[in-house]
């Protein structure tokens, strides 16, 4: 899942302080189960905008509302007509719902309530580590499961810098050393002697590095094909 | 000769090659490298131009290279991953080779949270690169000079001729898989290796029995890295907080006596612990030399370049061979 | 009235006698387990030794908030008759059918009309010394026992009453609008016929008076350990301020000096009174709490820290509160003059007198049976041991020598508040399965009306505002806020109340429901915690669902605390009902759901404790599964052959094995262990290694414990070394020993030291034994015994000064400086320091006899792990609550007994088992549960399963459910709303006290008030 | 996340804001929310002892002060209440 964290809240307050009517919009996915976007922390955040209002002197109309995923236009449509009676959508959703809602709402800003971290896991209650960095292709077959893109501070892609001290990352005392953790777990696998052979540059391209991505489901791509041949003829006629 | 540089030729000859360090300044001057190669001239047969060594921002390591190159000292420059993407490395190993540069380290490099370790504020928001790792970068070099190509395939007219170099950390750990990653280095194209600094021999001695085991030795030339000793305190922090240093209770000990035996007197405590240091480096590197599959040392008096005539000297290994054609 | 009809001649019902926690245990667990219970207690009041302590260790627990809900729970019991000032006259009968007659003295209040409002008791004029602060303050002539006395009816003290003894004054009687002082009370006696008889009259303390070297009463600031227990308590004379009663300044040094009126066979009570160590350590480091300028010092003789975390109650008492511990007996204590000081004579570890000054000295006084003990018991024809205690045997740990008549508690002997909590269940246990199929047969349960359907009705509110006398009516305006009331939106009826909870009232509220047509109600008294029950009774006995109620508490958070602020008080109690009657508004009827109990129990562990509680169960009417690991039962007890008393346990292991094996309602499965549990408490599901499969709604762990198998003092070098069971069994075989022959044996092996710091608890007895037994047999026998300190607690105490008396000889040690042990040609020489002689000392010994500790069984982390239950530091299960729940773990329907609970003898194992029994026969003897109103509602519709409340969750009511998403199991759902609080998708409300309710009576605090300038 | 400009701002900006002069004569109004285990059954108590506290503090009684919910506390600011108390 996607983890976010609440932006400072300062920062938050110079970005709505100039508008009359707020709308603290929740995302009920992903965020909400962080404890940073939900319905729950779009109230509190709303609350705490009024509070702020109130002390500043500045007269504010805040309220708040959310839906289950701000990244699928069917959640926020029925609501649409509503979000639009403000000035300013402070979203509490992934920046992926930021900029979703943000094409769709038409002249009415959609500023980041929170800031979007990773993808991650929750090993316990209120602990979110990354563990993917969706880099786009996948390697986890041959380093036992754990990812040298996401979890080693320098993407290595050969084995462990000189950095590795006790098991921990050069970075810090309290970060894992990936690749101490690939090459232990390896030899629990029994092939350690997959990491005996040189992996040649990568290709990034099919990460962010690549330009923005798309996956679209072979069906479809036909269905755009095709739509895409009937409009170049329509077109061709035309002229 | 892949290179024709010094140190490529000294280690040919047989003989045992002496590597050393320079650390380029914070600064636009040239005098501090000129200054440094000058001590540093006649006691190695290269030495090593660090690339930001720390991730702290100095003259860049093939610019200084050239300044060292003018002033009569071989340089190893050394390139790091952190920095550039595949494009700039080649661009910068083109530039570097056209400017007569012909020896070259390949290193991960320090990550950018590192600043010189918390004691220089750095640029520890800086994003790093990390396009290929060190072992990637050796095979993208050895590509370059053998085969005439780019990483990308595309052709060059005039292939960089240098030689290439690899780092080696034989007591970082995972130990056990130190010496195959060594391998991969090699297997990658890496024409010589300089080990991280070894304070704990018995422990080198075993590694390089693994690394002999694996035929690496007859491949590459290994050179010991040795890290001249300079305070009790320097040994004590090594030991604790350097990635893949581990140093003997005893050494620190005798570092120690010799801080004691100056009393109050801290000019004099400094004096007698650099004295020791100086000898225990003597000793290290004679003891790196004789474990089989070693081909050299590679020096480094961090900050103290002055120290390094009187313990090559004390080595025995002055005068340095020339060739003179 | 009566469910059923009992098919023998049995009663379904039991006397208890005593009102104490023991007692009251046994109380609930009977009455919650299908019996009517006549309780029977001297006092006006219950609660007994309890109520009067301030803390307990070794948690800190505040006493009173345990033992308050206990109390509130046994007074409105419907079926606990608790009949106070009351006393056994006589008993005639058989087991299953014995007839009582009890007296009942006087109260001169009527128990029907008094609501307890006390104004009676600020109106008398007559100053009495309190009992219950321990003279430390006064009382008056009518009052009540305590604050939160339970039946909170006050009593008239015949004895102090002006009018009763002089004729005049009258004032209660002016005062109580309620017309309750009855001062021509005469009492009465009355019969009851019962199945079972309990006694747990408790124990007194020794009055220490009788040692007047000591001081007490002639030194105003030596006190009694009860009387600073009253010093240290909130509600004590000096509110929980430490002051000494000369001068009330705060005393520095503070010493308590031990087994004062205990181990003293010339001038007090010989045996040990098991809980002054620890009582001691409390009350100097909650002293030390209050007031980290007190220095303590406790005179101490040997530390008894036997039970569960004991040891490291007190290490922490010494290492992080600088507790004193000095090792010296004091001799007397004599005040200077004039200060008030005190000046404490003893002799230090070197033999030296010395002399040291105190500013407050605190007796740890023991306890003793009390006065009238041996009449007391004739009266229910019980014999005695020579001390008074009533006869019992550690193998039939409660029951006394009369079928059908139990003990419980400190009556029995000096025990702490767990123990008795355990044989409170224990006895409940016993008189179960004494009169299982009378079960039901005399229970009352009460015929209710059809609830009315809300459907489409708007808020229809109706609010009674209570003057309590003049307890609100003083302080609040009440007509003020009657008017308020009916200002709120959704009210439609408001009126004032004399007594909101005296009986008329309740058919008024009935009968205005009823007339207004009201379908919520609020009423503005007192606390919810004591009254929301009768009224939620009352309403719906109206028709009304029961948490269509809500009770505005203006007289604790009001009137009480805002006296003489007229104003002030009838603002707030306008707020307060404001926001009540906001809550009110948006209650919903709540129906509570029932589920089925498989009326059958699983015991994991064929040892004495799963074996003694399968027995009592299958004998309470259930089925019983026993699943053993091992290929036979028996488990520990296999290697025990004596008790401490010298009772033949292998014959008595024998008889049960053979009881359960012949018993049609066990199964037993041995070598076999449970592979996995599912379900929860009524409905369990589990399925055996040997793929059987049981169907069962409750579980008793008792998976017991191991010998620690010593690596140390030669042990397995030298076959001259050998643990205590091991020598056990030898002189089991008949071994004789020679004249002469040398035994050294040594305490303490494998515990009390880290890693496992703590006390077996068995292991000086085990010793002790041992000795003795070598002693009856050749008393030309040399034995020597190294320990640290002697730990036989309670009347164990004797056989201590009997293997003395026998020439043992008992040599102390510290951990730090422990015996040296070496082998030599044909003996074992062991060197050790003798602090009474301040020398090395030498022993050859034949025989070195290692007192090995106990651990936990290896299984107990799977086991756990199994059911969710965790273990202490030490490994041993945790109980849900260490002092009131020791056989009970957090998840219902779980209970745990013996060894795996902690070290015990063989005495404690089986009560605790019985214990478990009654705690399991509660449950099994239900054929539905009810579940709770008042739990977490569960939205799946809402949420996205992400596992917050799950983790969260203390009874792990959310779980994964078959469809692989959250859900939500209510009947283990204890309302506490964790989950509501956590849940980022808002799907958990909690039943009446849901977000909008909350939300609403936060606005409603703080409408009509002056608009509030945030920041000022 | 930048570690070293984070304790740079948070040393240049003290977090915590200063109190604001109180008028003399200002009472605040203060809401408490009390576990009914053990809070709630202490301010019982304190009224049993007859202890004298302000009357402008009450009392909304929760099952656990784990029901507790960051709303409540907000709302209770939001409406003007000075202090919130959560005591369990």
């Amino acid at each position: 899942m996607i983890v976010g964290e609440q932006k400072p809240f300062d920062e938050v307050w110079e970005m709505v302080r100039s508008f009359k009517k707020v709308l603290v919009f929740g995302c009920n996915t992903c965020v909400a189960i962080c404890h940073a976007g939900g319905g729950k922390e779009a109230e509190i955040l709303a609350s705490l905008i009024r509070m702020k209002a109130a002390q500043e002197g500045v007269a504010m109309e805040v309220d708040h509302l959310a839906v289950e995923r701000h990244c699928e236009p069917e959640y926020f449509t029925p609501v649409m007509e509503k979000v639009r009676t403000y000035d300013l959508v402070l979203s509490t959703a992934c920046g992926v719902g930021v900029n979703f809602l943000s094409e769709r709402i038409g002249t009415i800003p959609v500023y980041p309530g929170i800031d979007t971290g990773f993808f991650g896991a929750v090993p316990q209650a209120g602990v979110f580590t990354e563990l993917c960095a969706g880099c786009g292709k996948c390697i986890l077959h041959l380093t036992g499961g754990i990812c040298p893109v996401a979890r080693c501070s320098k993407s290595l892609m050969n084995g462990p810098c000189g950095g590795t001290n006790k098991g921990k990352c050069e970075i810090s005392p309290e970060v894992d050393c990936a690749w101490y953790l690939i090459v232990e777990r390896m030899k629990q696998l029994g092939t350690l002697d997959k990491l005996y052979e040189v992996q040649p540059p990568r290709n990034w391209s099919t990460g962010l590095y690549g330009g923005p991505r798309r996956v679209v489901l072979e069906h479809i791509r036909d269905l755009e094909e095709q739509d895409e041949k009937q409009e170049s003829q329509a077109g061709g006629t035309d002229k | 000769m892949k290179s024709g540089s010094n140190l490529e030729r000294v280690i040919a000859s047989g003989k045992p090659a002496v590597t050393a360090e320079l650390g380029p300044p914070m600064s636009a001057d040239p005098h501090e490298v000129i200054k440094k190669a000058g001590m540093l001239k006649g006691y190695c047969d290269a030495a090593n131009i660090t690339d930001c060594q720390t991730a702290v921002v100095r003259i860049s390591s093939i610019a200084a290279a050239v300044l060292a190159l003018q002033a009569g000292l071989e340089p190893v420059m050394q390139m790091t991953c952190r920095d550039r993407n595949r494009i700039a490395i080649q661009a910068d190993i083109l530039g570097a080779a056209a400017l007569g540069l012909k020896n070259c380290l390949c290193i991960a490099g320090d990550h950018q949270s590192f600043s010189a370790a918390g004691r220089l504020k750095g640029h520890p928001g800086a994003k790093n690169v990390y396009d290929v790792d060190s072992i990637q970068l050796v095979g993208i070099l050895k590509k370059m000079r053998d085969e005439s190509l780019q990483e990308g395939g595309d052709k060059l007219e005039v292939p960089p001729k240098l030689f290439i170099g690899a780092a080696f950390t034989p007591g970082g750990d995972p130990m056990d898989y130190r010496p195959y990653r060594l391998k991969k280095k090699v297997d990658a194209g890496a024409d010589f290796i300089q080990t991280q600094g070894i304070y704990d021999i018995e422990m080198f001695r075993k590694q390089m029995e693994v690394v002999r085991n694996l035929g690496v030795h007859e491949r590459t030339a290994i050179l010991g890295g040795i890290i001249v000793p300079r305070s009790a305190m320097m040994l004590k922090y090594m030991d604790a907080s350097v990635a893949g240093v581990s140093v003997p209770p005893a050494l620190i000990q005798r570092m120690m006596k010799a801080r004691d035996a100056a009393g109050d007197d801290k000019k004099k405590a400094k004096e007698l612990q650099e004295a020791e240091g100086i000898r225990i480096a003597v000793e290290l590197i004679r003891q790196v030399l004789e474990i089989p599959g070693i081909k050299g040392v590679h020096i480094q008096a961090i900050e103290w370049e002055s120290a390094m005539p009187e313990i090559v000297k004390a080595a025995g290994l002055y005068p340095r061979p020339t060739f003179n054609d | 009235m009566s469910e059923k009809t009992s098919s023998s001649d049995k009663h379904g019902s039991v006397l208890v006698v005593g009102g104490g926690i023991g007692a009251m245990q046994a109380a609930l667990d009977l009455a919650d387990g299908g019996f009517k219970v006549h309780m029977v207690q001297k006092d006006p009041a219950v609660g007994g030794t309890m109520v009067m302590l301030d803390k307990t260790f070794p948690t800190g627990d505040c006493a009173m908030c345990m033992i308050s809900p206990k109390m509130v729970e046994v007074g409105r019991h419907l079926n606990i008759d608790i009949h106070t000032l009351a006393e056994v006259v006589s008993v005639e009968g058989k087991p299953g059918d014995f007839k009582v007659r009890v007296r009942l003295a006087p109260r001169y209040v009527d128990p029907d009309k008094c609501t307890g409002c006390a104004d009676c008791e600020a109106k008398c004029p007559r100053k009495v010394t309190s009992e219950f602060e321990q003279g430390l303050s006064t009382r008056k002539a009518i009052y009540a026992l305590f604050a939160q006395a339970v039946p909170n009816t006050r009593a008239i003290d015949a004895s102090q009453c002006l009018y009763l003894t002089k004729g005049v004054c009258k004032s209660c009687q002016k005062v109580c609008k309620a017309g309750a002082i009855n001062y021509e009370d005469k009492g009465r006696e009355i019969e009851l016929t019962v199945g079972a008889i309990i006694l747990g009259p408790g124990l007194d303390r020794y009055d220490a008076r009788v040692r007047g070297e000591l001081g007490l009463g002639r030194w105003p600031n030596v006190v009694t350990s009860i009387q600073f227990e009253r010093v240290l308590s909130a509600s004590g004379p000096y509110k929980g301020e430490v002051k000494r009663p000369s001068d009330e300044k705060h005393p520095r040094k503070v010493a308590w000096i031990q087994c004062v009126g205990s181990r003293d066979s010339h001038n007090a009570n010989p045996w040990c009174s098991s809980v002054c160590c620890m009582y001691a350590t409390k009350q100097a480091i909650i002293a030390k709490e209050h007031d980290k300028n007190i220095e303590p010092t406790i005179f101490y003789m040997e530390m008894r820290a036997f039970g569960k975390d004991f040891d490291k109650y007190v290490e922490r008492a010494k290492k992080d509160y600088g507790v004193r511990y000095q090792r010296a007996m004091i001799s007397a204590v004599r005040e200077e003059p004039g200060a008030g000081d005190l000046v404490l004579r003893y002799a230090s570890e070197d033999g030296k007198l010395v002399d040291e000054t105190f500013d407050m000295v605190v007796l740890s006084v023991g306890l003793e049976p009390h006065k009238n003990a041996v009449e007391f018991a004739q009266t229910f024809g019980i014999e005695t041991t020579p001390y008074r205690f009533p006869m019992t045997s550690p193998l039939l740990p409660v029951r006394t020598s009369r079928e059908g008549i139990y003990i419980t508690g400190t009556y029995q002997g000096p025990k702490d508040i767990p123990e008795t909590v355990m044989q409170g269940s224990a006895v409940a246990g016993e008189a179960m399965a004494l009169l299982g199929e009378a079960r039901g047969t005399e229970t009352a349960s009460k015929e209710l009306p059809p609830e009315r359907d809300l459907a489409g009705e708007d808020a229809r509110i109706g609010v009674f505002v209570c003057h309590c006398g003049t307890n609100i009516a003083s302080t609040v305006k009440v007509d003020e806020v009657v008017e308020e009331a009916k200002k709120l939106p959704g009210v439609v009826y408001a009126t004032n109340t004399i007594y909101a909870c005296a009986q008329d009232n309740q058919d008024v509220i009935k009968q205005t429901i009823h007339d207004q047509k009201l379908n919520r109600v609020v009423i503005a008294s007192c606390t919810p915690r004591t009254h929301e029950p009768l009224f939620q009774e009352t309403i719906r006995e109206a028709g009304l669902n029961k948490y269509l109620f809500d009770l505005a508490d203006i007289r604790e958070q009001c009137s009480w605390c805002h006296m003489g602020k007229k104003e002030e008080a009838t603002k707030k109690a306008k707020q307060i009902v404001r926001m009540s009657v906001a809550k009110s508004r948006l209650q919903q009827p709540i129906s509570t759901d029932t589920v089925g109990v498989t009326p059958a129990c699983m015991v994991i562990g064929g040892g004495i404790a799963g074996m003694t509680a399968a027995l009592s169960l299958a004998e309470q009417g259930f089925q019983v599964h026993i699943v053993e690991r091992e290929s036979e039962l028996g488990g520990l007890v296999r290697n025990l052959h004596r008790t401490l008393d010298g009772s033949d346990v292998q014959e008595f292991l024998e008889s049960r094995i053979a009881a359960v094996q012949a018993h049609p309602r066990i199964t037993v499965h041995t070598g076999t262990e449970v592979a996995k549990t599912e379900g929860f408490v009524g409905n369990f599901k589990t399925s055996l290694s040997s793929g059987a499969a049981l169907e069962h709604g409750a579980i008793i762990i008792a998976t017991g414990g191991v010998e620690y198998r010593p690596s140390e003092y030669l042990y397995g070098e030298s076959e001259r070394v050998v643990t205590q069971r091991e020598l056990e069994k030898r002189l089991a075989g008949g071994e004789q020993p020679k004249a002469d022959e040398s035994f050294v044996m040594i305490q303490c092996v494998g515990s009390r030291e880290e890693p496992n710091q703590y006390c077996s608890r068995v292991c000086c007895q085990d010793a002790i034994k041992n000795a003795i037994a070598i002693k009856e047999r050749n008393p030309n026998a040399q034995v020597a015994i190294l320990y640290r300190d002697i730990r036989t607690y309670g009347l164990r105490e004797d056989y201590y000064k009997e293997a003395r008396d026998r020439g043992v000889l008992f040599i102390r040690y510290e951990v730090d400086r422990k015996p040296a042990v070496e082998k030599t040609n044909d003996t074992i020489r062991v060197t050790a320091w003798d602090y009474m002689l301040n020398s090395e000392l030498t022993l050859n010994a034949d025989w070195l006899v290692l007192s090995t500790g106990l651990r936990p069984h290896p299984t107990t982390d799977r086991v756990g792990e199994m059911y969710k239950v965790t273990r202490n530091p030490d490994g041993y299960f945790l109980e849900a609550h260490v002092k009131l729940r020791p056989v009970d773990f957090p998840s219902e329907g779980v209970f745990v007994s013996g060894l795996a609970h902690a070290p015990k003898n063989l005495d404690e194992t089986i009560t605790q088992a019985l214990a478990s029994a009654g705690r399991a026969g509660v449950i099994l003897s239900h054929e539905r549960l009810a579940v709770s109103g008042i739990i977490a509602k569960h939205r799946r519709d809402l949420c996205m399963s992400c596992l917050s409340c799950f983790r969260v969750c203390p009874f792990d009511s959310p779980y994964i459910g078959e469809d692989g998403k959250v859900a939500h199991n209510e009947v283990k759902c204890m309302g506490c709303g964790i989950c509501a609080g956590i849940c980022p998708a808002k799907a958990f409300q909690v039943n009446n006290f849901r977000d909008d309710q909350i939300l609403a009576m936060i606005d409603a605090a703080v409408e009509c008030e002056e608009p509030g300038v945030i920041g000022g | 996340m930048d570690k070293l400009a984070e304790s740079a701002a948070s040393d240049a900006v003290s977090p915590v804001e200063k109190p604001h002069e109180a008028p003399p004569g200002w009472e605040p109004n203060i809401l408490a929310f009390a576990c009914h285990y053990c809070a709630f059954a202490a301010a019982d108590l304190a009224g049993v002892m007859r202890l004298s506290y302000p009357s402008n503090v009450k009392v909304v009684r929760l099952p656990c002060t784990g029901k507790l919910d960051h709303i409540y506390v907000l709302r209770a600011f939001e409406k003007g209440v000075d202090g919130v108390f959560v005591a369990g």
